[in-house]
């Protein structure tokens, strides 16, 4: 399973490389400004919920810690 | 939502059991995650069609008033402060605590009338919700935060109604829960007021 | 929201009461999990034959067009269109997701995790009604004026947005609000499902203690919730271009088509996932039960999971390859997808390994359950080729996705369903079920399910696109060979709908004439089999504890091979 | 195996075909394989009398690595394919090659009209052809195509070339196709768009050289020209028409 991130970062870093390099050739022809912020929403979009799940997977995690402690003690 | 921290909902029958935390706070919780998304999708599209405008606002379309509405906003983030302030009292002093919730539920009500008398304002000038995409936008957003602005008052009515009444008592839970959803309300507030006014 | 709270609010003295009820009020009014359970399922089974009935329709009109379809008359363009659309959207909205989710959810999370109701009763009986709300308003849009509406389930605008364009003005609207009221139903029944199974556990159920279903319903109502909001939102901006004039959507007022394809896409995809998670979960109950062994790596299989989930919200935009987004964002989204075949592979392979050493028993639901898996491996591997952006070019609309998506969500809802309901069926009527006749069943919907969705495969890769309601206007595809794999496909759906009138004989008579059920049937170790069947109201007598986890079979030193959860040791 | 169904007409409709290829090779083994082992484990672990299934709860590594060594393979594989599908996709969608002609594509419900650039090679310009549902192109030359949309969304999608593109209102969307193929193939409008979505295919028609191509633009501005695509459904019709109405003939004879 070590090997994953890895392999991951590398296939995404190659794909990144296209956006320096070169221009976007076949692209619909609204504005730059469009193109942005479809990027960033598109990014937003989806780290949020992905946060918001990991945040929640945490908070319940130390919440049944502490409910086992009790239970120990 | 105000149906999951209205305090008429049974508690749970089966409260002997130790719960990870009092499921209202938890139902508040997930609903709030849902709530995040949906705003999140609304400031989304803003920005998208924003983005797509040639001139914003367009031309001929009145600007929105910044500084009164700053001014608003202070009015929310006060109420914010009176409940942290009344939950905080709420075991030890309970006529203290119902005093600072009511007035939490007075000053959202401010809010509210405020931003309604605002918009009445505008209407006037002309910016409609068919008038532009950019009064499309403002009318849908401000308007989904008023009417969750709305919805968080109900909870909080609901919750001082109980606290008034002596058949039923109000738990810290329950009043907690009503204090998530208010912070959220409020703490989405500023994102929105400096996406849509300010930027 | 606040307003439906106030008329509700009348029945609630009759709710959680313990005297002799009513048949009303019991049936209809009931806040019992079980009931609630059962109210959903039945809808969701009458949804099914109306999707199956619409799917019935246009697949006739394929093969025979122009002619008049017998039960149901001649399909026109704007007929066929409407057909498909409410085929979707009726058997992913209207069947997957309240059978999959609400049905099973309702009745196996109390009776799984040990206690006596939902957390938020009254919660759930109101979703309930929501729901049948939104079924009702379904309806209504079929019948009024201009017909149903007909831009697809994905209703992408303009064309969804502007009366002019798909000429069904208040269908377009009504079916749109149907779709909403039944997304805040699945809200307040997931906020209740993850709040029962996280709160309501009986003492000593550790979260490895768990059964593996009852956590999918609980991941996937997560992810449900987490991905609804955007579409709520862009349901509500949808509807106001429809009825106040607004032009979010609609370019020639300066708004952006393609942002409904994201917010819709947003969620159209997780929604894949919400509904497969319970599905697996399903499959896993039965798989251990029938073949008396322990899950392969339940907690490999809980993290796969979990990873799923995440990786379900960045792949979304794999819909939209050539819809007009920039090409150097579809690489970023193509390697997601591809990334999440890996955590379903690994679930799948676990699964597989759980029949290794086993002493597997052919009973009718693991004949469903085994039916799954190689139904949904089918779905899942062409999947790949869909997710290569570059391949998609070419499949992108067309049949290949049809019978791709069928191959995955017709496991999923249809035989998932299927396989939970022979299992459960003991439990949710007290009675067995007819176990030739569930063979006879099974045989008869996996076989010519495969003959209406191989041949589909074909006419994908010929280039056939999809929603056509006849192919004489591209003579490429109005050859002779494939108007006979469109027939073929045709006979097989036939065959499919006519041999569930076996199930429907199965599944009424048994409810009354069947053998009476132990508690137990399948020797299972949950906890829903500790109880009666069917379980009274309020389900335990005594609340049980929990001392080791869901799938403890075939324990060495044990003399039988089940170890039930609340047993204490039993040496 | 694309090629057996549809003509393999432009340049890179062989690389798309070879990526289909080489994901059934990799799926394919993946497939039968596992199919293989259940049918063995359903097999060989069947019930018998007197045997009991083994206690194995997949938790340790010695058990894990049954289902973990397979699932890394998947990984790579999975690579594969991202490294061969990111090459076409870039080829066909972010890379724009010189252009020696351009058409300009527009979609309306529901039809669809071409514009040809006429001998200038512009768009735009005076010596503009504009048809209806005809499009013509030359063998061996590289297009440039601008999608339009006058009111919904439409597809515009060739499947000899392996070419499919939404078309947007508002926007012009930029692409090529370079025809390798002389013939007469289907349009198709791939995205639903509305009462008329069946009825809005269109004709596409590679000719050999400039002299045909010449004639037929020469026949389209002296409004001489028959339509190939109204030919080719007549034709069409005839040989539908012929067909017997009754239900079970119909569904005889299609066998």
């Amino acid at each position: 399973m070590k090997a994953v991130p890895a392999i991951v970062i590398t296939g995404l870093a190659s794909l990144f490389l296209h956006f320096d390099v070169q221009a976007c050739a076949v692209c619909f022809s609204s504005s730059e400004n469009t193109r942005a912020a479809f990027y960033l929403t598109t990014a937003f979009l989806t780290v949020l919920p992905v946060a918001m799940l990991i945040g929640g997977f945490y908070w319940v995690r130390k919440l049944q810690q502490k409910h086992d402690a009790v239970d120990q003690s | 939502m105000i149906l999951l921290v209205a305090p008429e909902i049974p508690a749970n029958s089966n409260a002997e059991r130790r719960q990870l935390v009092s499921s209202s706070i938890f139902a508040t919780v997930i609903l709030i995650m849902t709530e995040v998304m949906f705003f999140a999708a609304l400031i989304s599209a803003y920005m998208i069609i924003r983005s797509g405008a040639e001139e914003w606002p367009p031309w001929g379309q009145p600007r929105l008033p910044v500084f009164a509405t700053a001014l608003n906003s202070l009015t929310l983030l006060a109420s914010a402060f009176c409940l942290h302030r009344s939950v905080k009292v709420f075991s030890s002093q309970s006529s203290q605590s119902k005093q600072l919730l009511a007035l939490t539920i007075a000053l959202g009500t401010v809010f509210v009338s405020v931003q309604g008398y605002e918009w009445v304002q505008l209407i006037s000038f002309g910016l409609t919700i068919t008038s532009s995409t950019y009064g499309g936008v403002f009318y849908l957003i401000i308007g989904a935060h008023g009417l969750h602005v709305i919805g968080g008052l109900l909870a909080l009515l609901a919750c001082l109604r109980r606290l008034n009444s002596t058949s039923q008592q109000l738990t810290i839970d329950n009043l907690r829960a009503a204090q998530i959803f208010w912070y959220f309300v409020v703490g989405v507030w500023p994102v929105l007021y400096t996406l849509v006014y300010l930027l | 929201m606040g307003q439906t709270t106030v008329t509700h609010d009348s029945h609630a003295a009759h709710g959680h009461d313990h005297h002799e009820q009513s048949f009303i009020m019991k049936y209809f009014f009931s806040t019992d999990h079980k009931i609630i359970g059962l109210q959903y399922m039945f809808t969701g089974m009458f949804m099914a034959i109306v999707g199956g009935y619409f799917a019935y329709a246009f697949r006739m009109q394929l093969a025979f067009p122009g002619m008049e379809v017998p039960l149901y008359g001649t399909v026109g363009p704007g007929q066929y269109n409407m057909l498909i659309t409410n085929h979707g959207a009726i058997m992913i909205f209207w069947v997957a997701m309240p059978v999959l989710i609400a049905a099973f959810g309702n009745i196996l999370i109390p009776l799984m995790i040990g206690c006596d109701d939902m957390v938020f009763p009254r919660l759930n009986r109101l979703s309930y009604q929501i729901f049948l709300l939104s079924v009702v308003v379904l309806f209504m849009s079929f019948f009024v004026q201009g017909g149903g509406f007909g831009g697809a389930w994905t209703s992408y605008p303009p064309l969804s947005a502007v009366a002019e364009y798909n000429l069904t003005d208040w269908g377009a609207s009504l079916w749109l609000i149907a779709v909403a009221l039944e997304f805040v139903a699945f809200l307040i029944g997931g906020i209740n499902f993850v709040t029962t199974s996280m709160n309501a556990r009986a003492p000593g159920m550790r979260m490895t203690d768990i059964p593996i279903v009852v956590w999918m319903i609980v991941l996937a109502s997560i992810m449900f919730m987490a991905s609804v909001g955007p579409l709520i939102a862009g349901s509500v901006m949808l509807l106001m271009d429809q009825r106040v004039g607004t032009t979010f959507f609609v370019p020639s007022g300066g708004g952006d088509p393609v942002l409904w394809q994201h917010l819709f896409w947003f969620f159209g995809h997780p929604e894949v996932y919400v509904v497969l998670l319970p599905a697996l979960g399903i499959v896993a109950e039965i798989m251990t039960t029938f073949a008396r062994k322990k899950l392969f790596g339940y907690k490999t299989i809980l993290y796969t999971t979990f990873a799923t989930g995440g990786l379900a919200f960045v792949v979304w935009a794999h819909h939209q390859f050539i819809a007009g987004i920039d090409p150097r964002m579809a690489n970023i989204f193509l390697v997601t997808t591809l990334l999440i075949s890996i955590p379903i592979a690994e679930i799948l392979f676990s699964y597989v390994a759980t029949l290794y050493g086993g002493s597997i028993e052919f009973r009718t639901p693991m004949l469903w359950a085994l039916g799954f898996l190689v139904t949904f491996l089918l779905g899942g591997v062409t999947g790949i080729y869909l997710g290569s952006s570059a391949l998609d070019i070419y499949f992108h609309d067309s049949y290949f996705v049809i019978a791709h998506f069928h191959s995955t969500f017709f496991p999923i809802a249809i035989i998932g369903m299927f396989a939970g309901l022979y299992h459960w069926y003991p439990k949710m009527f007290g009675r067995m079920m007819d176990e030739t006749l569930g063979k006879i069943h099974f045989w008869g919907t996996i076989i010519p399910f495969n003959g209406i969705f191989l041949p589909l495969f074909l006419v994908g890769m010929a280039g056939q696109h999809r929603r056509i309601y006849n192919f004489q206007h591209f003579p490429d595809l109005a050859t002779a060979d494939l108007q006979g794999i469109r027939v073929f496909a045709t006979v097989s759906l036939v065959t499919m709908l006519l041999f569930q009138f076996v199930f429907a004989y199965n599944f009424f008579v048994s409810m009354f004439k069947g053998e009476k059920a132990p508690a137990n049937p399948w020797k299972s170790n949950t906890l829903e089999w500790t109880v009666p069947s069917p379980p009274p109201h309020g389900n335990f007598a005594e609340l049980p504890t929990v001392y080791r986890g869901p799938y403890e079979y075939s324990v060495p030193g044990n003399k039988e091979d089940y170890w039930p959860q609340n047993m204490p040791d039993r040496n | 195996m694309i090629e057996y169904f549809v003509p393999s007409a432009s340049t890179y409709a062989g690389d798309i075909d070879f990526l289909f290829d080489m994901i059934t090779v990799i799926v394919g083994f993946w497939f039968v394989m596992v199919l293989a082992v259940m049918t063995y484990f359903m097999v060989r672990f069947r019930r018998k009398e007197g045997v009991r299934a083994s206690y194995i709860s997949g938790d340790p590594h010695s058990q894990k690595k049954w289902t973990h060594y397979p699932h890394y393979s998947v990984i790579a594989l999975d690579v594969v394919i991202i490294v061969f599908t990111v090459m076409v996709w870039v080829d066909v969608k972010q890379t724009l090659p010189q252009a020696e002609d351009k058409i300009r594509v527009v979609g309306q419900q529901w039809s669809w009209f071409f514009i040809h650039s006429g001998p200038d090679g512009k768009l735009g310009t005076e010596d503009d052809v504009s048809t209806v549902n005809d499009l013509h192109v030359k063998k061996d030359t590289v297009y440039h195509f601008e999608l339009e949309s006058r009111d919904v969304l439409h597809n515009f999608s060739v499947p000899a070339f392996r070419l499919r593109q939404d078309t947007i209102p508002g926007r012009t969307i930029t692409g090529w196709f370079e025809p390798n193929k002389t013939g007469v193939y289907d349009i198709q409008c791939a995205e639903i768009c509305g009462y008329g979505h069946g009825i809005m295919g269109a004709t596409i028609v590679v000719h050999e050289d400039q002299q045909s191509y010449d004639a037929a633009m020469e026949s389209i501005r002296n409004r001489t020209y028959e339509s190939d695509y109204q030919k080719r459904l007549q034709k069409m019709t005839v040989s539908t028409a012929s067909n017997s109405e009754s239900f079970t003939d119909k569904l005889l004879s299609s066998f």
